[in-house]
């Protein structure tokens, strides 16, 4: 059994593959492997524990999808191992499958520190399905709950913990959440939401070991103890890279890639969480794991697979969160010091921005988040706003504020390549 | 309107002009009347969620009760009125007050306003019945095409070896497909959108256009085979090849609204590319002197003539536009020998942009009268052929056209029709600059207003319409072009005239 | 398709952003729309209004949208060339407000509100007394 | 009353003409007497046109009108047409950018709305010289009329410039909204015009000489001149002196007033809405 | 220019000519107005006919009707100053004609004083219409004459006692006016020296055409829109000595859309026509013949609102509002023909026969 496209995932970046695949090509024959046993979207996790939809909400394409667009699929089986000498996979089950493009789209897997006395059964991850259906039955009996970690998926987890009625505490190793991506202002206006509902952030600190009796009894950095139902632990996402690695394909933090997501091996992409790529902002190579980073990589993949030369051309961290209705966007070095920074704060709306050579190469807009994308575009466009920096600071700020001169020309689409006719559900 | 106290003003005696009603039920507060009003007479009071009006600062030109989407507001005169007076009207008390409060010369836009007699009204027309067929003008041929310039009292042929050939040559003539032009109004006193509208709905239809006196911007070139440039007192953005791309070269020496006075585009109105046009710095006041200085005289206007036709090559008719006075049929005839190949005529109800408002109202004859006179002295003299008529001022109608043309007009002028097509209400209010239509003005924000594309289609339409009409009503005289039309005074008949009128028109009484 | 504004005729007045709100209303009166439906239906149009300047913008229907690819929940797709917005499996993540380069996606009270293109008719073309609006496919 | 074209009726016909000019190479000299203004324009064209003459030498010329106002071609080749004798009115109107040069005295309507070009006059010329003036140069040797420069204009770097060597009668730079008029006053001590710059809205007058205030239009002001005024004044009496054969330093040397409009908008304030 | 009543009419024309130069007497020419009587009402009827005075050949002969045997005098006295009149008589009629108050006619035989010609002739003509009351000069041409009055042709030519004259040329008309009263001077032909018209028709383009003619010095005194059409072919043929088939194009011009599909040459010829004699394009509905010395032609309006046809027989050349007047004046014919709108129909004396060939080739006026 042979196929000329093979990917192996069914997440983001692999229906992000197949879309583009199918714009240039509507008879190259797919092949999707997954261990999955659905294409489920796991940023949706946090808002199916909370209620806000149901098991059928989770699934990001249904399986019509991949009939309409003529993809076979194996979902529910793992890939042992990839020969890139003879194009082969092969499946846990033996079957053994050639391929003339591969597309890696393994990607990530919860990071868990080193815990004296943890083990696998103490404690909750918060990514998958499973994840999920095992916390929510769990929730049920629980009274108290403990997440190590004050990153987005940590906090979200503890909104819809609190919002179960359970007494929640966070545990954080930085001396503010969400450390990575906010300042100290925007930190500090979270760390306040979570309070007003009763969440306890326990920050600079972490826990050092795990000990049971009814409940689990974790011992902090600062000492002290504290009793819980339920341990979560949250701290990050790394690439799950072993399948490439043991393949002979160049990995570092995550599978190398190029703009146009090549590994170190021909006809060998990979895509989304699993890759390192090249942060067009902090101008350095790192995992960057986030939805449309992944389904972009994906798509451009589709592209050279499909033998159209395409560039991933900007990439850098976005995050758009919301906690307790308090809404944040950021994207690049938002919460730099380096470069002129200009900020507005007025009750909890909240405008940052990080200017280097008068060009936006970060922002944090808290509060009223508005129309957040057109900075993204002024980063991607580097174009020099120093000209009207203090405009970028109105709720309102839009093309409006930016000279005619340029304004229609950013206003014009460039479109790259492809054209997106049909994304069906 | 925000009814704050005003301080450092001087107490106005004034009425307001208009009343803003608004009706409750209707309004949704969407603001586009606040939005649409220049003269910012419409506002939000977020206090007490209510639109307001400030009606001392409204004209009356409807635009926000054209543009309320719920047609929530009614603008109607104002009641509030002094005693009525015969002779001391509610216009002359008002006009007294604000020379009380401001020392100046009142100045007004648009045509004369007073009840001079409208001698359109008093004509009508002839139709065919029984002794000569109507002929039906959608099913047969029906000719408005007309020539303006000079023509031959006869043409002489060769018959050289069989063949026939035309030994005259013939004087510069341009050729329109129905016979009405859009009279001069200059760009910086209409809006580049405005103005374009005109030069595209022109060349479209096959007639001109009219550059006015403030030239013709060079992007703008291309339509100048159906302009007429004007070279007026103030030589506006007159160069060699304006000049050149032209069909018609127009010498101003004066308008209908202003016989006599000069022209005035205050510095405001000479925006950047307003100044490119005219060839004066930015904010400079565009001054056009009374009379032009080369021309004292009828000799110096032959001067002038000639001096364009040399400019041109005499490849182009040159045509002189006066204003009708008194002795407008002398003045014609000198005007026909001093060289011109068209004369426009200009009655006392031609618009204007700016002007005297007593100057405006009580300068000049009507244009009916004056066509008239004009037609017949030139006749006397024979040299009827020698120019083009072209009457202009207070044409409102198809059928003041028709009138026009069998008084002896070759063409008409309309100006106020083409801007009434393109959205104007007549408001007056031309000389602020301010114009909520877009026509009158040149803030960018407000010309906007104006899509050419809308606009040269309605003038289209116009132009269209009118010339169906015209088919219609020579059809009904069983005429199947105009030329048989223009000077036919006996399609004419006099209602409610006296026998002077009659006789200066040169048509019977009804019934005669 | 695309609408797009035609800068040098649009005067600002808002005509299209108020039919636009009528047109998804409950009762397409734009009496009622306005003065008793609660709560009011959103305009979809992004009306940008500084002192001196205004814009019109509307979703540009990107032939590479990024509110889609941003979209983690499928509640953005496109059907048929038009994109196309499912509010039930929308959970307001705003992924698409962060990702679109125009600032087309709005949210308001708790909503994405953004253009549908009303069924390839779009009202606000329709009325726009000017034709500063136009269709370009 | 018979009817009459007055250029087209007394024209000939340009073959008939064609004895009358010679033609050298890039020169074509051509005998004006008797023809008629029409006569030696088409002439002037048939010789740029036809023979390709850069160079027109007009001899005998008495009183006829508008010398190169028809050789305008979008073609922009630069005309030098020389006269003697005594052009009549509108020399040079609507000039695009040629030279003329005359050997005598010239009439009213010296480069009226000329756009380019130079016009040299050695001899005096008669009134509204360099009427609306859009740019180019005049240089009369001697005096001017009446409503001299009325209505010049400038545009940006299109600055017209007018010297005159004698003075000028009444109503100098009326209603001027741009350019620049140097009057050097050679002959007499005293300027004799009344009502200068009356209206003027723009441009520089220089005078040289003594003027009194009540010759002067409300309108004006009269201002020292500063160095970028002697600079400009140097370029150009310079260049005048050049062409007649006059002292520069001499002329230069004397004292120089200079009239400025008070105001873009002389008239904003007599008007109400 | 008050006063004036335009004529109304739908009448009947028909004119005959011997290509040879034979003459024949009325005989034909009063059949053929009989057979188309139903044309005329009898408020007008009238001929002229061509080479009836060969004795006096190079004399104007002037038909003078006066409306009172005292303006004679004032007639006579004005012809003496002006002319050398060389003959002077009561033109001979028969009062027991079925007529409606005939005035009286003269005809003289002049030759202007001092040499001068035609111009001179039409000039004083006009002042005898304009200037005496009661006195009209009916025609001035040589070697020919009108013959006109309020009754039906056959009358009229009873009255004139036709049948006594011999021409070589004869046009007739009969006449049905609608709104004014019989009038003698109003009855067709119209004429001016050796030019004579008949006309079938309403002219719409009067007043145009009347003023255009006033400005060269036609004056309009007839009552009736007829005259200026031969004031037209006047001003057009004598006196700018243009040729029928360009006259025609001025009368009838082609349209503007048909011009525009014309080759370049053709195109500004017409156009050239068109803009300078625009106001002699004569609107409505007509038909007219128009007769001079050696020549006759027939033409309509430009969209044939009124009928023509022509015939030959032989050397007689007919035109004529009906086929059926030719046909009962001479019975078989050798050829019929009806021309388009604006197309005008030529009889011509063979000695004129060069001038017809060069119209003909000149391919532009086909």
């Amino acid at each position: 059994m042979k196929f000329e496209n093979v990917i192996i995932g069914n997440s983001s970046a692999a229906i992000g593959c197949v879309e583009a695949i199918r714009e240039i090509d509507s008879d190259a024959d797919i092949l999707m492997v997954s261990a999955d046993r659905q294409a489920y979207s796991r940023a949706l996790i946090p808002y199916y524990l909370r209620g806000k939809i149901e098991l059928e909400g989770l699934l990001y394409r249904r399986q019509e999808f991949f009939e309409r667009l003529n993809v076979e699929t194996k979902f529910g089986i793992r890939v042992e191992r990839i020969d890139t000498n003879k194009k082969e996979i092969t499946l846990e089950n033996g079957e053994i499958v050639g391929y003339e493009k591969l597309l890696i789209a393994t990607g990530g897997k919860p990071f868990i520190p080193k815990i004296e006395g943890l083990n696998a059964r103490d404690f909750f991850t918060f990514q998958t399905l499973e994840d999920v259906l095992r916390i929510k039955e769990a929730v049920e009996k629980a009274e108290s709950a403990v997440i190590l970690g004050a990153g987005i998926i940590g906090l979200m987890l503890a909104e819809a913990l609190v919002e179960k009625g359970l007494e929640v505490k966070v545990v954080e190793l930085a001396d503010r959440v969400l450390a990575p991506v906010l300042d100290k202002k925007t930190s500090e206006i979270v760390q306040r939401k979570f309070a007003e509902k009763g969440v306890e952030i326990l920050l600079n600190n972490t826990i050092l070991e795990v000990r049971r009796n009814e409940k689990k009894i974790l011992r902090l950095k600062d000492g002290r103890e504290i009793e819980t139902d339920l341990l979560a632990i949250a701290v990050g996402v790394v690439p799950n890279a072993e399948l490439a690695k043991n393949a002979g394909i160049k990995v570092n933090r995550g599978i190398v890639v190029n703009k146009r997501m090549e590994t170190s091996v021909k006809d060998v992409y990979a895509a989304g969480d699993c890759v390192e790529i090249f942060d067009s902002i902090a101008k350095t190579s790192r995992p960057i794991p986030l939805w449309i980073t992944a389904y972009m990589g994906g798509r451009i993949a589709g592209f050279n697979m499909s033998g159209i030369p395409r560039d991933l051309s900007f990439v850098t961290a976005m995050n758009s969160m919301h906690f307790f209705d308090y809404y944040i966007i950021t994207a690049g070095l938002s919460n730099s010091e380096d470069g002129e920074v200009i900020s507005r704060l007025e009750g909890e709306n909240y405008r940052r921005f990080v200017l280097r050579d008068g060009k936006i190469v970060g922002f944090i807009i808290a509060g009223k988040v508005g129309r957040a994308g057109i900075f993204t575009r002024l980063m991607e466009e580097e174009l020099e706003v120093s000209g009207f920096k203090d405009k970028l600071l109105n709720d309102n700020f839009g093309y409006v504020d930016i000279p005619e001169a340029i304004r229609w020309n950013l206003l014009k689409e460039k479109v790259k390549f492809g054209v997106v006719r049909d994304a069906w559900i | 309107m925000k009814f704050l106290l005003k301080k450092d003003e001087m107490f106005s005696f004034m009425l307001p002009e208009f009343l803003v009603e608004r009706r409750g039920d209707r309004c949704i507060k969407c603001r586009v009347c606040e939005r649409q009003c220049g003269f910012g007479v419409h506002s939000y009071d977020e206090m007490s969620n209510t639109m307001r009006a400030d009606e001392m600062k409204c004209v009356g030109c409807q635009r926000c009760a054209v543009m309320c989407p719920t047609k929530a507001l009614i603008i109607r005169p104002h009641p509030s009125d002094y005693r009525p007076n015969a002779n001391w009207t509610r216009e002359k008390i008002q006009d007294l007050k604000k020379q009380a409060e401001s020392g100046g010369v009142i100045l007004t836009g648009s045509g004369c306003d007073k009840p001079y007699r409208i001698y359109w009204d008093h004509i009508v027309l002839n139709a065919a019945q029984v002794t000569n067929p109507a002929i039906d003008p959608l099913r047969e041929p029906m000719e408005l095409r007309t020539f303006l310039g000079r023509k031959h009292d006869k043409l002489e042929f060769a018959f050289d070896g069989g063949e026939i050939e035309l030994v005259t040559e013939l004087y510069p003539n341009v050729q329109i497909e129905t016979p009405i032009l859009f009279s001069a109004m200059s760009y910086g006193a209409i809006s580049y959108n405005a103005f374009k509208s005109l030069a595209m709905a022109a060349s479209e239809y096959g007639t001109l256009f009219n550059t006015g006196e403030g030239g013709l911007p060079k992007e703008l070139r291309k339509f100048g085979k159906n302009a007429v440039v004007q070279c007026a007192s103030g030589r506006f953005g007159v160069d060699p090849e304006y000049l050149n791309v032209a069909a018609v070269v127009e010498i101003k020496i004066g308008q209908g609204a202003k016989p006599g006075i000069g022209g005035h585009l205050p510095g405001e109105k000479v925006t950047k590319p307003i100044s490119v046009t005219r060839m004066i710095p930015e904010g400079t006041d565009a001054l056009s002197p009374a009379p032009q200085h080369d021309i004292y005289s009828i000799e110096d206007l032959s001067t002038l003539i000639y001096a364009l036709k040399e400019a041109t090559n005499y490849e182009k008719p040159v045509s002189v536009k006066i204003a009708a006075v008194h002795n407008v049929a002398a003045i014609a005839s000198g005007i026909a020998r001093a060289g011109a190949d068209i004369i426009a005529i200009d009655g006392i109800r031609g618009g204007t942009g700016a002007a005297p408002k007593i100057i405006r109202d009580n300068v000049g004859i009507p244009i009916e009268l004056a066509i008239a006179s004009v037609d017949e002295r030139l006749r006397r003299e024979g040299i009827r052929n020698k120019v083009s008529l072209i009457a202009a001022g207070g044409i409102r109608n198809s059928a003041d056209v028709v009138k026009a043309i069998a008084l002896g007009a070759d063409a008409i002028y309309i100006g106020t029709p083409a801007l009434i097509a393109m959205g104007c209400t007549l408001c007056q209010k031309c000389h602020t600059g301010i114009c909520n239509w877009g026509i009158c003005t040149q803030d960018p924000q407000l010309s906007k207003r104006l899509n050419p594309e809308i606009a040269s289609k309605r003038l289209v339409n116009l132009l269209k319409a009118w010339s169906n009409e015209i088919k219609e009503m020579l059809g009904a005289m069983g005429i199947n072009a105009i030329e048989s039309l223009r000077g036919n005074r006996e399609m004419l008949r006099g209602v409610g005239l006296q026998e002077w009128e009659l006789e200066v028109l040169g048509i019977k009484g009804a019934g005669e | 398709m695309r609408i797009v504004v035609k800068p040098e005729v649009c005067m600002g007045c808002q005509i299209c952003e108020i039919w636009c709100l009528v047109a998804h209303s409950m009762s397409k009166d734009i009496l009622n729309a306005f003065l008793l439906e609660k709560p009011r239906a959103k305009p979809r149009i992004v009306v940008e209004r500084n002192p001196s300047e205004y814009l019109i913008l509307q979703c540009r229907n990107c032939e590479e949208p990024k509110c889609m690819f941003a979209c983690i929940s499928g509640a953005i797709y496109k059907d048929n060339g038009v994109l196309k917005y499912n509010e039930e499996k929308c959970v307001s993540c705003l992924s698409c407000v962060m990702a679109c380069p125009y600032g087309a996606v709005k949210f308001e009270d708790g909503k994405i509100v953004r253009c549908d293109l009303c069924n390839l008719d779009p009202v606000c073309v329709k009325v726009c007394p000017n034709k500063a609006l136009e269709v370009v496919s | 009353m018979k009817f009459y074209d007055l250029f087209l009726d007394f024209s000939r016909k340009l073959d008939e003409l064609i004895p009358r000019i010679r033609v050298q190479g890039d020169l074509a000299e051509i005998d004006a007497k008797d023809l008629t203004h029409k006569e030696i324009n088409d002439l002037i064209r048939y010789a740029v046109f036809e023979h390709n003459c850069n160079k027109i030498r007009l001899l005998n010329v008495v009183g006829q009108r508008y010398i190169g106002t028809r050789i305008f071609s979008r073609n922009p080749r630069k005309i030098s047409v020389e006269i003697f004798g005594y052009p009549g009115n509108d020399l040079g109107a609507f000039l695009a950018g040629h030279k003329i040069v005359v050997h005598g005295n010239a009439q009213d309507g010296v480069g009226n709305t000329m756009d380019d070009g130079e016009i040299i006059v050695h001899g005096r010329a008669g009134d509204v010289v360099a009427m609306s003036m859009r740019g180019g140069r005049i240089m009369i040797r001697d005096d001017v009329g009446y409503r001299t420069a009325i209505h010049m204009k400038e545009y940006k770097e299109k600055v017209p410039v007018l010297i005159v060597g004698g003075t000028s009668q009444d109503f100098l730079g009326e209603y001027m909204a741009g350019g620049r008029v140097i009057l050097l006053g050679l002959y007499s001590a005293k300027h004799r015009g009344r009502y200068i710059g009356t209206g003027m809205h723009g441009g520089i007058i220089y005078v040289r000489g003594k003027l009194e205030p009540w010759q002067v239009g409300r309108e004006v002001g009269i201002l020292e001149l500063s160095s970028e005024d002697f600079k400009f004044l140097e370029k150009h009496v310079g260049d005048f002196c050049k062409e007649f054969g006059f002292n520069a330093d001499e002329i230069l040397g004397d004292k120089f007033v200079k009239l400025l409009p008070v105001s873009k908008r002389p008239y904003g304030k007599v008007y109400v809405y | 220019m008050r006063g004036f009543e335009k004529v109304h009419d739908a009448c009947g024309l028909f004119g005959v000519i011997d290509r040879s130069g034979s003459r024949f007497d009325s005989d034909m020419v009063v059949t053929a107005m009989k057979n188309m009587k139903v044309r005329g009402n009898g408020l007008g009827g009238g001929f002229a006919a061509y080479g009836i005075y060969p004795d006096f050949k190079d004399y104007y002969a002037l038909h003078v009707m006066l409306e009172t045997s005292e303006v004679r005098k004032d007639v006579e006295s004005f012809l003496e100053k002006n002319f050398d009149v060389v003959n002077a008589e009561e033109i001979p009629t028969n009062l027991e004609a079925n007529v409606f108050r005939p005035p009286v006619f003269w005809r003289y035989f002049v030759m202007p004083k001092n040499d001068e010609g035609d111009d001179y002739v039409v000039s004083k003509v006009m002042e005898i219409n304009t200037k005496i009351d009661g006195a009209y000069v009916i025609s001035s041409g040589k070697n020919m004459g009108v013959f006109k009055g309020v009754g039906f042709p056959e009358d009229i030519a009873e009255f004139f006692l036709l049948h006594e004259y011999r021409g070589y040329m004869w046009i007739g008309h009969s006449r049905f006016p609608t709104n004014t009263p019989g009038w003698w001077g109003g009855a067709h032909p119209f004429n001016i020296l050796d030019w004579s018209v008949v006309h079938n028709g309403e002219i719409s383009s009067y007043g145009t055409n009347k003023r255009y003619l006033e400005m060269r010095g036609y004056f309009c005194t007839l009552l009736t829109d007829t005259e200026v059409m031969a004031y037209a072919v006047d001003l057009l043929m004598r006196k700018q000595g243009l040729p029928i088939e360009i006259v025609a194009k001025i009368l009838a011009p082609p349209m503007w859309d048909q011009i525009d599909r014309m080759d370049e040459k053709s195109k500004k010829i017409y156009t050239a026509l068109r803009i300078t004699y625009a106001p002699l394009l004569i609107n409505g509905p007509w038909t007219i013949i128009v007769a001079r010395h050696g020549e006759m032609f027939g033409i309509t309006d430009r969209i044939r609102l009124r009928p023509i046809t022509s015939g030959e027989k032989g050397d007689l050349f007919f035109v004529s509002s009906e086929e059926a007047a030719i046909r009962a004046a001479c019975g078989e014919l050798d050829r019929v023909y009806t021309p388009m709108g604006g197309e005008p129909v030529v009889g011509r004396l063979y000695k004129f026969e060069k001038a017809e060939r060069r119209s003909q080739r000149g391919e532009v006026f086909a």
